[in-house]
């Protein structure tokens, strides 16, 4: 509870340890322009990591996030394309939409059907991406066919601050501040904890997991949002393959992957490691043959890192507690 | 080769060919009615090979054959064979591949073949034996001298440039920085040095880290090229918003539509591409020109290719579309592909 | 009713899911048959189940693996290096035979890589696999880089390619065959078997038992190594070519077809015949959805129902029949 | 005693419930009253349908026919949320808690106190812990994750979390069955407290020292089916086991004196920083060793290290001479030793698998012929170990989760039992189980005994601990306080030694 948690203090540990490698290689890692580089290209990471850990929390799993967010990416950005004059909160909004009828309908078969989210899941990731690309027939979007302020987006800062890293940071405060200090955000570790147990205290489990669901959809619809303002260029394979990255920024970020502990900033900072590695091995310039194999290993030494340092912090724990904490 | 074989190899040729449709070539002969045509792209779903389907369509048209496009909706060399093996198993007369694999693609393609298909490759080739054409959208040699002079020409002839590429295994990515490379080695290019190649693996993500990388590690990088559609709208993107636009030049390979936006803003003055369109027009009136006889394969063959004109069949089997289009501001919105 | 977890209802919904399947795998065959122009042909029957061979081959170690609860995603991957360390060490000059050897005991290792790192150092297998999962395939770019090697000898790729039994059953199906049917023994009838459905279950009340779950586990993950290591072999003489990206993608192949055949993805529940239909259901059905010219997005969008009924047709089932729950 | 006709309508009535799982009947017929201020309790064998009863209060089984009356008014629970707005607190039989959560929030989980904008107010919420933690004689940190709490703390946990709502009937299933004497008489003391305030409770427990000095009114339930009701003043130990059993049960505790063989377990010097320090002792042939001390002494992780389950930092332990590798429960059981774990439903059984599986997976490889094992043959083999024990189940085909606890516990010792081991021990082997089975278990451990087993005994039953052992090992904060030869303890001396103060028994 207001324990410091350690799980997150060892991807901070890699985070550091990273940052502080590469730019002794390569200063210029740190100047304004790469440090927004950097912020900007973690955000629709981090958007989606926030939504897919509320529900990992539960002891469930959202692997349709990629192709939600090719839907909602693609959705937006037609909308935007034959309707130019739609209002940009009215465009986002849709993209926001689309992603958390997605999200509905992964929850609705998941607490309806009682039957696991990684199945379901995988099934709706072809049948998204399936639906994306019927939708798109092979046309694509391109930032010439879409509003100037709305790929403005993209790139705006505040206070040389990037836009969509504000945006980001503040769905994960929100987030986080809902897992730590609301009962309905403590229910969602009870039940990935616990299912039987919730089942008896008498948690709506069916409705938490459901509405876990919805926000890892909306997310991922933002999320979709985002990348049609950050890219400018849309087609149905949008977000291919970002499920994987997702999860393992969850999982590099400290949540357990079988629900019931972990954060959501924990999660972010997977997410900002995971494209730190990126930028890295681009800034030093890394054999490109060598990278894939790189990030695998990294990824690999970042939660091995962190299972270390959980286990020493845990041993020490023991070692100084007295022999046997309680009296009869 | 790991379909069934038999029936058709042991009577097979030897090395260098499959079955050769018999004797000469009738440039007189009558196009065969009711072709069916079908398009084997590396992916369905790519809005380039969206192009040229239209291209193949229309030429389909025009001999009144029937056409349809299948294939895999990622693009890997394995599910290409299952659908090579599918369209064998329909009869199809003429099958247009762009290979994602030239090998592993290959005994499946001599099995259609040896079924009585014609086997056009356009954008992708295979090793020679297993084809019977090849539509080369621009020889290797045209793409790396226009890309090379449309950066000499925006960084006025001196500076440091680097290479922006697909994913590192990308064959014909890696023919055209070769000789890009060479190129360079001329003494007209003697102030320009290439002093590094990243790799974005034609995903907007990594395209965009690759370009950060790349202007942080090299501060007085003059410009990029890339040879490649995605990395080239991606870069655009990137630099039109950084601190470095204006600064940095790029060109390279891309559709008008992915980059007028910015040509329009100055991000990119000029850039080429072949029209994708008249690539698969060209691969479908080859097919037909092929599974009706008009022609063998032969070098020196010509034959005549619906609006666009006379082609002939060079060494291999290659038959070329020829140089590349350049794009500029003035030129760009005259396209729509 | 409260939400209890669909715990052990277990054997009894399995075997009928099994039966079901296999009946739906039938029905599909026959509807094929009759509708779908090419689809009964021997040639076509053969090119079907040498589509199955990869697939099929690697589902059997995974089916193991997800039963003891836990998963392996890099399988493909393992595939892919390999087959691209076979082409290496065949254009440096080893003979065939020492090559085959080689990549086979390659995927050994890299198994027992994933193992240690589950088991030795209690890293969560799904966050291990996908670190492993782009490692592996890091490093068979490393190896081969942007080559294919395609050169291998014809008595070679013709025997994998060939047939068996009076030219009946591709060769290669046979050797699969009867893997799975060893497979079914060592899962359902003997010591080992039971132990792995008790580790799925309950890997503490395992261990209470005497049961070695971290060494057993180990060399699960040994053994899927190996196989995708000879899996790497079939791929590269089928298809005639070593390549670093061979096989990519084909985990989500093999864990549909797992999960289709009526796997808990919890582990502790599931039986091989169920798997080896989910299999060739998934091949049969692309296969003749294929010839039917039905494009590539419907393609993805049947699979994807396909894995959600999968899941929610047993549920259904059990629903109407009402059956006694157990308490949790 | 409160004459019952002027007393106040009761507090909740079940009337004629019945439930069947399948082809199993739990409960057929059962009617019920629970009347505020006054203890009801409930007694019948393992498998007699008691904790179905508790579920259906509880909103987790729905009866398939009769009613439930709360205060007169007839009431339907559809799921435990609703039982719990009926006033109705459940303690159930086997805790389940949130091991990732804290024990503050496993007590307080959707009614945390909340401060501004509905947030949790987490001081307020530690403080309600520790204060309902002390009702009970606990110290434990309200902070610390409930994940590794024994199962006398998960348990009292559990108690604490019932107490803590503020409900006008509580049930309680088993309380007692991990608790030693102190904390069951906290607990004792907390019931009559409620009662007091005009709660009525119903309470479960196979001990009848328990029920007989708490009860009002004592329910027999035999088979699923409602045997008597009676106040507790009427009755007797004798009477109501009789209604229970349907015959006469042996003696408890028929120990028969043996003379000890040669040392088969000998451990020295066993450590493992934080939980025990230095423990030694041996067990010979036909000797039966016990150890006892309070909730948390440490005896169970004694026992696991010694078995190879856990780790440990320092000693050794050597079976009939030879020195056992540490941390292997295969050497372990290759060298002869067995332990029934405390925890039945986490260690010691796969409630998933069938019976037959659970009972053949300590010997898989001797049941297998040619390597190849046989659902036939499991099955022999676990009809004849459950006949063996009397345990009441639907098949040894059906999953063992779906036995009644004490049938699980039996399960339990009919798996390690079937080992024929040469050492065996017990973790708390009869908790939950009724009387007629204890002494049933009770002799059998004679009778191992008798021929030339070693036995460990880890019991919280001072009761047991006095009638069974030959020799007792006292724990107290992991270290050994006292060793006592059996016949010669008493409560005090025993009681003494695990408070820390052995006096001049050493
Ligand atoms: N979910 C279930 N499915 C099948 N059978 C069940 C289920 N729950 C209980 N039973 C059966 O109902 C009977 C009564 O079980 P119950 O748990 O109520 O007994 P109990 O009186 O509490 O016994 P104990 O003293 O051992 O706790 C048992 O035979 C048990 O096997
Ligand atoms: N440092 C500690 N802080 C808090 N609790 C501890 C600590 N060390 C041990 N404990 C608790 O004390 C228990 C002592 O272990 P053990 O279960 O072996 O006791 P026991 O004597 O067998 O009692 P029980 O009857 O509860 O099984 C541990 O399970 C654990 O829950
Ligand atoms: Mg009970
Ligand atoms: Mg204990």
């Amino acid at each position: 509870m207001t324990r410091a948690h350690p799980r997150e203090l060892g991807v901070l540990a890699a985070l550091l340890l990273l940052i502080a490698g590469t730019a002794a290689a390569n200063p210029r890692f740190l100047s304004a322009q790469s440090v927004r580089d950097l912020l900007l290209s973690a955000a629709i990471l981090t958007v989606l990591a926030a939504g897919q850990t509320v529900v990992v929390l539960t002891r469930n799993i959202d692997l349709s996030v990629g192709s939600v967010l090719g839907l909602a990416a693609f959705g937006t950005a037609d909308l935007l394309a034959t309707h130019p004059g739609t209002p940009l909160p009215l465009a986002a909004l849709a993209g926001i939409t689309i992603g958390a009828l997605c999200g509905a309908l992964n929850g609705a078969l998941i607490s309806y059907g009682g039957v696991p989210a990684l199945v379901i899941t995988l099934g709706t990731l072809y049948v998204l991406r399936g639906a994306a690309h019927s939708w798109a027939a092979g046309r694509q979007i391109n930032a010439a066919d879409l509003p100037r302020p709305f790929l403005d987006l993209g790139t705006a800062t505040v206070l040389g601050i990037p836009l969509l890293a504000l945006l980001a940071t503040a769905v994960v405060l929100a987030v986080a501040l809902w897992l730590h200090s609301y009962r309905s955000g403590r229910e969602l570790y009870a039940i990935g904890s616990e299912p039987a147990a919730a089942a008896r205290a008498g948690v709506p489990a069916g409705r938490r997991i459901r509405t876990a669901f919805l926000l890892s959809g909306s997310l991922a619809g933002l999320a979709g949002v985002l990348y049609a303002a950050r890219y400018g260029t849309v087609d149905a394979t949008a977000g291919q393959g970002m499920e994987l990255q997702v999860v393992a920024a969850v999982v590099v970020g400290g949540v357990a992957i079988f629900g019931g502990s972990g954060s959501v900033t924990g999660a972010a900072l997977g997410a900002l490691l995971l494209t730190c590695i990126g930028s890295s091995l681009a800034v030093l310039r890394v054999d490109p043959f060598w990278q894939q194999a790189v990030v695998g290993a990294l990824i690999l030494a970042a939660i091995g890192l962190d299972r270390l340092l959980t286990t020493r912090l845990a041993a020490r724990a023991a070692r100084t507690a007295p022999e046997v904490s309680r009296a009869g | 080769s790991g379909t069934t074989r038999g029936d058709g190899d042991d009577g097979g040729p030897g090395p260098g060919a499959g079955p050769e449709p018999t004797a000469q070539a009738d440039p007189d002969a009558p196009l065969r009615p009711d072709l069916s045509v079908a398009f084997l792209p590396k992916q369905v779903n790519n809005p380039y090979f969206t192009v040229a389907r239209g291209g193949g369509e229309r030429a389909t048209a025009e001999f009144a054959g029937t056409f349809k496009e299948v294939g895999p909706s990622e693009a890997s060399a394995s599910s290409q064979v299952s659908y090579i093996n599918t369209l064998t198993q329909q009869g199809t007369d003429v099958i247009a591949i762009s290979a994602n694999d030239p090998g592993a693609v290959c005994g499946a393609l001599n099995s259609a073949r040896d079924a009585g298909a014609v086997v056009v490759t356009f954008d992708s080739d295979t090793r020679a034996e297993c084809r019977d054409l090849f539509i080369n959208q621009a020889t290797a040699e045209d793409v790396a001298r226009t890309q090379v002079e449309l950066i000499a020409g925006q960084i006025g002839g001196a500076g440091e440039i680097a290479i922006l590429s697909a994913t590192p295994n990308a064959t014909n990515q890696n023919t055209w920085i070769a000789l890009m490379e060479e190129e360079l080695a001329r003494p007209a290019y003697a102030d320009i040095e290439i002093v590094a190649v990243a790799y974005g693996n034609d995903e907007d993500e990594k395209s965009f880290q690759e370009t950060q990388g790349l202007l942080r590690s090299h501060p007085d990088l003059a410009g990029i090229v890339s040879p490649t559609t995605v990395g080239l709208a991606a870069a655009a993107r990137y630099l039109s918003g950084s601190e470095y636009a204006g600064r940095v030049a790029l060109t390279g390979l891309g559709t008008p539509n992915q980059l007028r936006q910015f040509v329009h803003d100055g991000t990119v003055e000029s850039f080429a591409l072949w029209n994708p369109a008249d690539l698969g027009y060209l691969a479908a009136h080859a097919g037909a020109a092929l599974a009706s006889g008009r022609l063998t394969g032969a070098e020196g063959e010509t034959f005549t290719a619906g609006d666009l004109g006379e082609f002939t069949v060079g060494p291999d089997g290659v038959i070329a579309l020829g140089p590349p289009t350049v794009f500029d501001a003035a030129t760009v919105d005259d396209y729509d592909f | 009713m409260p939400a209890e977890p669909p715990s052990g209802r277990g054997a009894a919904v399995l075997r009928r899911w099994d039966s079901a399947l296999i009946a739906t795998l039938l029905l599909v065959t026959l509807a094929a048959a009759l509708a779908v122009d090419g689809f009964a042909t021997g040639r076509n029957a053969q090119f079907l189940l040498l589509d199955a061979v990869a697939i099929g081959l690697v589902a059997l170690p995974v089916t193991l693996i997800v039963v003891t609860g836990e998963i392996d995603l890099s399988v493909a991957s393992t595939l892919g290096l390999c087959s691209a360390v076979m082409g290496q060490l065949w254009v440096s000059g080893w003979p065939l035979e020492l090559v085959v050897l080689t990549a086979v005991a390659l995927g050994a290792l890299l198994g027992a890589v994933n193992g240690l790192f589950v088991t030795g150092f209690g890293l969560p297998a799904l966050a291990v696999t996908i670190g492993t999962l782009a490692a592996y395939r890091g490093l068979a770019f490393v190896v081969l880089g942007d080559r294919a090697v395609a050169d291998f000898p014809r008595a070679w790729t013709d025997a994998v390619g060939g047939t068996a039994l009076a030219g009946a059953v591709p060769a290669a199906m046979l050797v699969t065959a009867v893997a799975a049917a060893g497979c079914a023994v060592l899962l359902h009838a003997t010591p080992l078997g039971r132990s792995l459905f008790a580790i799925g279950n309950n890997a503490e009340a395992a261990r209470f038992s005497g049961i070695a779950v971290a060494r057993t586990k180990f060399w699960l993950f040994v053994s899927c190594g190996a196989v995708s290591g000879l899996a790497g072999v079939f791929w590269t003489l089928r298809y005639a070519s070593a390549r670093a990206d061979n096989g990519q993608g084909l985990e989500l192949a093999v864990v549909a077809a797992v999960l289709l055949g009526g796997v808990s993805i919890f582990g502790g529940r599931g039986t091989l015949a169920g798997v080896c239909a989910g299999v060739l259901l998934l091949v049969t059905l692309r296969n003749a959805l294929q010839l039917a010219d039905v494009p590539a997005d419907t393609l993805d969008i049947v699979t994807g129902s396909l894995l959600i009924l999968s899941v929610l047709a047993p549920r259904a089932l059990t629903a109407l029949r009402r059956t006694p729950t157990t308490r949790t | 005693m409160p004459d019952p006709t002027a007393a106040p309508p009761p507090a909740l009535r079940l009337h004629r419930v019945a439930k069947s799982f399948g082809a199993v009947t739990a409960v057929s017929d059962v009617s019920l009253t629970l009347h505020p201020g006054r203890v009801h309790a409930l007694a019948g064998e393992n498998g007699a349908g008691k904790s179905t009863l508790v579920r259906m209060l509880a909103g987790v089984h729905r009866p398939d026919r009769g009613t439930l009356e709360l205060d007169g008014h007839p009431t339907v629970l559809r799921d435990p949320a609703a039982a719990r707005a009926a006033g109705i607190a459940v303690i159930h039989q086997e805790p389940t808690l949130f091991p990732d959560l804290s024990i503050a929030e496993n007590l307080y989980l959707s009614r945390q106190p909340t401060g501004r904008l509905g947030r949790i107010d987490r001081r307020a919420l530690r403080a309600a812990t520790t204060a309902q933690l002390a009702r009970l004689g606990v110290t434990l940190d309200p902070d610390r994750p409930a994940r590794g709490l024994s199962i006398a703390d998960q348990q009292l946990v559990e108690i604490a979390r019932a107490l803590s709502l503020d409900a006008r009937i509580f049930v309680m299933d088993e309380p007692t069955a991990a608790l030693s004497g102190t904390e069951a008489a906290r607990l004792a003391a907390v019931v009559r407290g409620l009662c007091d305030r005009g709660a009525a409770v119903l309470f479960i427990s196979h001990r009848f020292e328990e029920i007989f000095g708490l009860a009002h009114d004592i329910t027999v339930l035999r088979d699923g089916r409602h045997v008597s009701t009676d106040p507790a003043d009427r009755l007797t130990p004798d009477t109501v086991v009789r209604r229970m059993v349907g015959r006469d049960v042996g003696a408890l505790y028929p120990k028969t004196p043996t003379t000890p063989g040669d040392t088969v377990l000998e451990v020295t010097g066993l450590t493992r920083h934080g939980a025990f320090h230095d423990i030694s002792f041996s067990v010979r042939r036909g000797e039966i060793l016990a150890l006892a001390g309070l909730v948390g002494a440490g005896r169970s992780e004694v026992v696991r290290a010694v078995f190879g389950v856990d780790r440990y930092d320092a000693g050794t332990v050597t079976v009939a001479g030879r020195p056992l590798p540490a941390g292997s429960p295969a050497a372990a059981m290759a060298a002869g030793l067995a332990l029934v774990p405390e925890d039945r439903r986490q260690q010691g059984l796969v409630l998933q698998l069938s019976v037959e599986r659970n009972t053949a997976l300590t010997r898989l490889r001797r049941l297998a012929r040619h390597g190849l094992l046989t659902t036939r043959r499991e099955r022999a083999d676990a009809l004849h170990w459950t006949e063996r024990l009397r345990v009441r189940h639907g098949g040894t085909h059906t999953p063992a989760g779906t036995l009644s606890g004490g049938n699980q516990q039996k399960i339990v010792l009919a798996k390690w039992l079937a080992t024929e081991p040469a050492v065996l021990i017990l973790d708390e082997p009869t908790r939950g189980i009724d009387i007629g089975t204890k002494a049933e278990v009770h002799r059998m451990m004679s009778e191992l005994a008798a021929r030339g087993l070693a036995i460990v005994m880890v019991s919280s039953e001072l009761p047991e601990v006095l009638g069974m052992a030959d020799r007792i090992l006292v724990l107290h904060e992991g270290r050994a306080t006292a060793t006592l030869p059996g016949p010669g303890a008493t409560a005090e001396t025993v009681m003494a030694a695990a408070t820390g103060h052995p006096g001049g028994a050493a």
